[in-house]
C-alpha cells in the first residue's frame, strides 16, 4: 500500500471516530433519540475492510453502521441527518441510526433485528453468482449474533451454493453485557465455520492493514467461485454497548487495556510516525480536518427540516393497487377522531 | 378455452412467467427431485425447461425467505415456495421484520419483488401441519395477500403477482389444487385487489375466498333449492382488502355472513364485520354473522377433523339461521 | 399500601413466585449482568438474591422459548423474558406450534407452565423494533395472554401467570414501567380472564388495554371536563377474552369505540366490534368505532412516529365525533 | 452383551420391521390418513441406541416415530391405533403417526416440525440438570434437520450450559428427495459439531450393536455432565420419504446396494447364526410370534372406537380460566348454523 492509502485508512479511522463522538454528543443534546450504537474502538475493521473490497462490492451491515455507510460513500451530513430524524437523512429519517443505506454503492442497510440481514445478504450474494457480475457480498455482525438460528441458515446455504459473501463478524466479545463466554459454546467465533466446511480466518481486528488483507483474501475467494469466507475479527468497545447502556459489567482495568490497544493511536504511532509516513503535525492537521468536516455535518443536520407528514404512506408498497387506500383497505374507514382524520386524502399515495 | 387444473393453472402462470422474464426463478424444498417437482406436484417438469432456474434448498424457511428478499432486491424475481403454510411460522421474522418492511424503512429505495407461494390446507395431518394463517398475513402493513379459489384466478393472479413489485404472499389450497375450470389459452392477467361477485342474489350476502369460496358456491346452490338467493363475494385478494363489492351488496340484502376457514377469534371475518358494520350500519337487518374454523389446534382423526372445519354445510346452516331469525 | 412503579410491581411479583416455589427460573438475554438486570431493570437484583435460577442466555429467541417449554413440560416454571416483543417473531413457531400446541395435541399428557414476558412499546426505535403483536397472540388457541395497564394489576396478573398450567404471553408496556400505582403489600392475585370497569359512565363505552387503556383513562378525564361520560373497560386478559362487561355496558351506553394501539386491520378491536354488533345487536345506536395505530411500519423521526401512534387525544376526537354524529 | 440380550436386539428390530410393514399396509386399507413415514432400513439405530439407555431417559423424536414409541414400552396396540386415529391411540387419536408419546418412560413425543424439537429437548435436558436427577435425553432427527436455524440454536446453547443430552441423526442421506449433497455444506454431518466444540460420532447405522455402543458412551458423557454429543448414525431407508412418495428420484442400483446391508439380516446373519446363539428355526420362530404380535394389534386398533366429539375442546387449556367459554372466547358465539352449534354447551369444558 503506497503511502497515500496509508494515510487515508488513518484520516479514515479518525472520520468514523469523530463522528461517534458528535453523535454521542448530539444524543445527550436530545438531538438523536432512540439506539445510538457507537463503534469507538472498533475502526480498524470497516476501514480495514472496505479498503479490500471494489467500489460496487456489496455491503450489509448491523445496525453499529454510521462508520460503514460514510466509508461506503454516504456523505456525513446525510448521516447525521439521519440520526436526527430529518429529511435529508440517508432514509429521510425513517430508519435513524439503526438503518442507514447508500445504494449507490451497495450499501444495503443497516439492520438491527440481530442475524435477520444473513440470510439478505446471502441472497444479494445468489443473485450476483446468477448474473455473474462479480460482486462481492461483505455482511457485517456482531459476535453474539453468531447463535441464532439465521446464521446457521445462512452460512450452510451460502456454502452449499459456494456464493460469493464474506461474514464478518466484529468479535468485541460481549452482545450487550454478556460476555461471549457466556453466550457462545465456541468463543473462537471463526471456528464455527467449521461446521460448514467453510474457509475461515482470525484476525486482530485493531490492526487496520492485517483486516485488510485478510478481506482481500476473502474477496478473492468468493471473486473465484471458490464460495464463502467466515472472519472474525477481533476488537473491543469503548463505550456501551449504545447510549442507553450504563456499562456496569465490564471489567474497569480490561476496558483500560483494550484502550491501550486503540486502533487508530497505534497505526499512528506504530505504522505512519514509525516509518516516517507522517509527522505529528500532518496528523494534527488531519484531525482538524475532519473535526471540521464533522461539524459541518451536525450543522447540515441541525439546519435539515423534519419530514413532511403527508410522506407518511409513501413506499409501503413501490406498486400501489389502482384504488388501494390507505392502511392496506380499500375502503374508507369512518371519519372519526384525529387517528383516523389523520390519514384523510391519502387515497393511492402510498 | 380447456378446463385445467387448478395446479396446472399455477404451474402455467409460471411458466410463461419464466419465458418471459429470465429473472424469474423457483426455490424451496423438494420442487425438483422429489416426486419429479414439489410434495404437491405444482412445479413438476419446469426444473427441466428451466436449467438453473429451478432449485431445491435445504429446509431452513428462514433462509428460503431471507435468501428470497435479498435476490428480489438485488434484480431477480424469486418464487420462493415454502412446501406449506405452517412452515412459514419458521421464517415469520424474515417475513414480517424483512420482506414487508424493507421498501417503506429504506424510504423507496429498495424493492422486493417476491413471491412467496405457499398452500393452505388439511388431510389429516393433525394441529402442526393443518393451519391458516390468512388473517395474520392480511393484517400485515408492506404485504398483499392473494389467496384464488378458481383456476382462472390462480392463474391470472400468479402472474400479477410475479410481476408485481412488492412481496406476494401468494396462498394456495391443497383442496383446490385438483379443482377444475376454464382458463383461456391467450394470456390475460387477475388485477391484485379485486374482489368480484361469484354469483348474484337478492337474500343475503356472502363474502368468502380461498377454499371457502369454493366451499360457499357449493352452499349456494343448495340453498337455491330452498328459494334463498345467496349473492356471493370473492374477495381473491386479502390485502389490500377490496369491500366495495361487500359493500355495495349488503346495501341491498341487509344481511351478510363471512365465511372462513381460520380461526374465528381475531380472524379476517372480524375485520370483515367490524368493517361492514361502520360502513354500511343503517342498512343491516341483522348482526353480521361469521362462519370460521373452531378453535381447537388440528386432531388427526378423521371425526375430529371433520367436526373442526368449515364446509358447505355449515354456511347453509348459517345462511338459514339468519334467514329464520328475527332481530 | 405503597405507590410503586409498574416496574417494580412486575419485579415483586417474580421475587414472591421465586420464593414460593424453587422451580420457578427466570432465563433471558441480558438479564443478569446488563444493567445489573435487564434491558428494561425489571430484574435487577433478582439474580444475586436467587444463585443460579436467573440466567442470561445466547440472543436465540427460538432456543429461549424452545427450551423454556422444554423445562416448564419437565417439571420447572420458567418465565422466559424476551426482551422486546419484536424479537418474539424470531420464535414464532415455537410459540405457535409449540408452546401453544403441547397440551392438547399430546391429549393432556404434558402441560406447559411458562410464562413469556415481554414488553411492547416504542421511543424512537423505529420500524423492526416498535411494533404490537397483541392481536396475533390473542388469536391462538392454547395460549393466555394477558395485557396489564396498572402496577396492581401487573403484579396480581403476573403472579396469577406464574402459578397457572397453561402457557402465558404476559405483555408488558415500556411506556409504563414508569408508571406508579398503590399496590397493597399482603399477597393478592388478579385472576386470569377478567376485565374491569376503570371508570363508570353512561354516555358512550371505550373497551381497551394496556398502554392505550392508560391513554383512554387519560382521554376520559378530559372528556369529562366536556360533560362527556365515558365509561371505560380494561380488558386485562386478551385470551381468553372477557367481554361480559363490555356488553353489559353497551346495553347501557348504545355506544362503543375499541381503542388499541396496534394496526387497525384485522386487530383484536376488529375481533371486539364483530362480537359486539353480533350479541348488542339491537341496542347500538351507532356502528362500533376503532381508534387504532395507523398501519405503516413505525418510522424514526419524531413527527411521523407521533402521527402513526393513537394517544389520549385521538380518543378524545373519537369519542366527541361519535356523539356529535347522527345516525 | 448376553445372549439374551443380543436375541432381544433382534427380536425388537423384527418388532419394529413388522410393524411397519403392517401399518403400510393398512394404508392402503385407508385405515390410516395423512402422512405415513416408515423406518424400514433405519430400525438398528433406534433398537441399538434404546438399548443403551435407561428406562427413564427422556426421549425426543421427529416423525419417524413408530419404532421409538414402541421400544420405550407404548404398546403396539396403543400405537397402531392412533395411527388409525382411534380413541384407545397413545393421543386418543389426537396427534396420529407423527405424534406418538408414552410419558411412563419419558418418551415426550413425535414431533413434525422439522427442528422444532431440538430446542424443547434441551429444554427437558436443562431442567434435569437444574434437578440433578441424572437422566440424560436423546434427541433423535433425520439429516434434513441440521440446517434449520433450531439445530444451531439448541446446539449452542446444550454445549455452553453442558446439557445431559445425545443429539441423534438418522442419517437416510435424505431429506424428502434431497440428497444430502443438495441440502447440506457437509455431508459428514458429525462434523457440525465442530462449530460448537462438541463431541461428537459417526456411527454405521445399520450395525446394532455399533450403535448401542455409541449412545452407551454418549449418554456416559451426559451422566458425567460433560454436556452433549452429536451423534450421526449413517443409513439409508428402504421405502419412500413417506407412504405419499412415489420415490421416483434414489437411484434403484443405491436402494440395492443398501437392502443387502439390511441391519436386521446383517445382525442374523453375522452375529446371531456365525455365532451360533439362535437357529434359524429359533428366528423364524420369533417371527411368527413377532407378527402374531403385530397382528393382535391391528385388530385392536379396528375394533377400537374413534374419540369421542365432545373431547374435542379438551386439554386446549390444562387450567382453563373459571367462566372459559370455547375458542377463547367468553361470550358465546351467536348461534347460527351447524359451525357454532356443534360448540354448543362446551363451557367450561376446555
Ligand atoms: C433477534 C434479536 N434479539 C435481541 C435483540 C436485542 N439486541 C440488540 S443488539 C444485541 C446484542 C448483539 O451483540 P453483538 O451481535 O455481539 O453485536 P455488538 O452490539 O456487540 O456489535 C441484542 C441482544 C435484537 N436486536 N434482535
Ligand atoms: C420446518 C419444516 N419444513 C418442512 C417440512 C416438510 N418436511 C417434512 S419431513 C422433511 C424432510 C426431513 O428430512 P430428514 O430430516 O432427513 O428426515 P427423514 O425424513 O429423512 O427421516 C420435510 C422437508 C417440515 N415438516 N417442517
Ligand atoms: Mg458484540
Ligand atoms: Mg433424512
Amino acid at each position: 500500500m503506497d503511502n497515500q492509502s496509508l494515510i487515508s485508512l488513518y484520516r479514515k479511522m479518525l472520520l468514523v471516530r469523530v463522528f461517534e463522538d458528535k453523535s454521542a454528543e448530539m444524543y445527550t443534546k436530545a438531538r438523536i433519540a432512540g439506539f445510538l450504537h457507537l463503534t469507538n474502538g472498533q475502526e480498524a475493521i470497516a476501514v480495514g475492510a472496505m479498503s479490500a473490497l471494489n467500489a460496487d462490492d456489496d455491503l450489509f451491515t448491523h445496525y453499529r453502521d454510521h462508520g460503514y455507510a460514510i466509508l461506503k460513500g454516504a456523505s456525513p451530513e446525510s448521516v447525521m441527518a439521519e440520526l436526527f430524524g430529518r429529511a435529508t437523512g440517508t432514509t429521510g429519517g425513517r430508519g435513524g441510526s439503526m438503518h442507514l443505506i447508500h445504494m449507490d454503492t451497495n450499501y444495503w442497510g443497516g439492520y438491527a433485528i440481530v442475524g435477520g440481514h444473513l440470510t439478505l445478504a446471502s441472497g444479494v450474494a445468489a443473485a450476483n453468482q446468477f448474473h455473474g457480475n462479480g460482486r462481492v457480498v461483505t455482511c457485517v455482525m456482531g459476535d453474539g449474533s453468531t447463535n441464532i438460528g439465521t446464521f446457521h441458515a445462512a452460512l450452510n446455504w451460502a456454502q452449499l451454493w459456494k456464493l460469493p459473501i464474506i461474514f464478518l463478524v466484529e468479535n468485541n466479545q460481549f452482545a450487550m453485557g454478556t460476555t461471549i463466554r457466556n453466550h457462545s459454546a465456541l468463543p473462537d467465533v471463526y471456528r464455527k465455520a467449521d461446521g460448514y466446511g467453510m474457509a475461515a480466518e482470525q484476525v486482530d481486528g485493531n490492526d487496520v492493514l492485517a483486516v485488510h488483507d485478510v478481506i482481500a483474501r476473502a474477496a478473492a475467494r468468493g471473486r473465484a467461485g471458490e464460495g464463502p469466507t467466515l472472519v472474525e475479527a477481533v476488537t473491543y468497545r469503548h463505550r456501551g454497548h449504545s447510549m442507553a447502556d450504563p456499562d456496569v459489567q465490564r471489567d474497569k482495568a480490561e476496558i483500560a487495556d483494550w484502550k491501550k490497544r486503540d486502533p487508530i493511536h497505534r497505526f499512528a504511532n506504530e505504522v505512519l510516525l514509525k516509518r516516517g509516513i507522517a509527522s505529528p503535525q500532518d496528523l494534527e492537521e488531519i484531525s482538524a480536518e475532519v473535526e471540521a468536516r464533522v461539524d459541518k455535518a451536525a450543522e447540515f443536520a441541525e439546519n435539515s427540516p423534519e419530514p413532511a407528514l403527508d410522506t407518511l404512506y409513501k413506499h409501503i408498497y413501490m406498486e400501489p393497487v389502482s384504488n388501494m387506500q390507505v392502511g392496506g383497505s380499500l375502503i374508507r374507514p369512518p371519519q372519526i377522531g384525529a387517528r383516523v382524520a389523520s390519514s384523510e386524502g391519502e387515497n393511492g399515495r402510498q | 378455452m380447456a378446463e385445467i387444473t387448478y395446479r396446472e393453472a399455477l404451474k402455467r402462470a409460471m411458466r410463461e412467467e419464466m419465458q418471459h422474464d429470465p429473472n424469474v426463478v423457483i426455490w424451496g424444498e423438494d420442487i425438483v427431485a422429489y416426486n419429479n417437482g414439489g410434495a404437491y406436484g405444482v412445479t413438476q417438469g419446469l426444473a427441466k425447461e428451466f436449467a438453473g432456474r429451478v432449485r431445491d434448498v435445504p429446509i431452513s424457511e428462514e433462509a428460503i425467505i431471507g435468501l428470497g428478499v435479498g435476490a428480489a432486491m438485488n434484480g431477480m424475481r424469486p418464487i420462493c415456495e415454502i412446501m406449506t403454510v405452517n412452515f412459514t411460522l419458521v421464517a415469520w421474522d424474515q417475513i414480517v421484520n424483512h420482506a414487508a418492511k424493507q421498501s417503506h424503512m429504506f424510504n423507496g429505495l429498495l424493492k422486493v419483488p417476491m413471491v412467496i407461494r405457499t398452500p393452505n390446507g388439511h388431510g389429516r395431518t393433525a394441529s402442526t401441519h393443518s393451519q391458516n394463517f390468512d388473517s395474520w398475513f392480511a393484517s400485515i402493513p408492506g404485504l398483499k395477500v392473494i389467496a384464488p379459489s378458481t383456476p382462472y384466478d390462480a392463474k391470472g393472479l400468479l402472474k400479477s403477482a410475479i410481476r408485481d413489485n412488492d412481496p406476494v404472499i401468494f396462498l394456495e389450497h391443497l383442496q383446490l389444487y385438483g379443482t377444475k375450470g376454464e382458463v383461456p389459452d391467450e394470456e390475460y392477467f387477475v388485477p391484485i385487489g379485486e374482489s368480484v361477485y361469484r354469483r348474484r342474489g337478492a337474500d343475503v350476502t356472502v363474502v368468502s375466498w380461498g377454499r371457502m369460496a369454493f366451499e360457499s358456491n357449493k352452499a349456494a346452490n343448495m340453498l337455491a333449492q330452498d328459494g334463498i338467493d345467496v349473492e356471493l363475494i370473492d374477495l381473491r385478494t386479502l390485502r389490500p382488502l377490496d369491500l366495495t363489492l361487500a359493500l355495495e351488496s349488503i346495501k341491498k340484502t341487509n344481511r351478510a355472513i363471512v365465511v372462513e376457514e381460520g380461526w374465528r377469534s381475531v380472524g379476517l371475518g372480524a375485520e370483515i364485520a367490524a368493517s361492514l358494520q361502520e360502513q354500511a350500519f343503517d342498512y343491516l337487518d341483522a348482526p353480521i354473522a361469521r362462519v370460521a374454523g373452531l378453535e381447537v389446534p388440528m386432531p388427526y382423526a378423521k371425526n375430529l377433523e371433520r367436526a373442526t372445519l368449515p364446509f358447505a354445510d355449515d354456511v347453509v346452516a348459517a345462511v338459514k339461521a339468519m334467514m329464520q331469525k328475527q332481530y
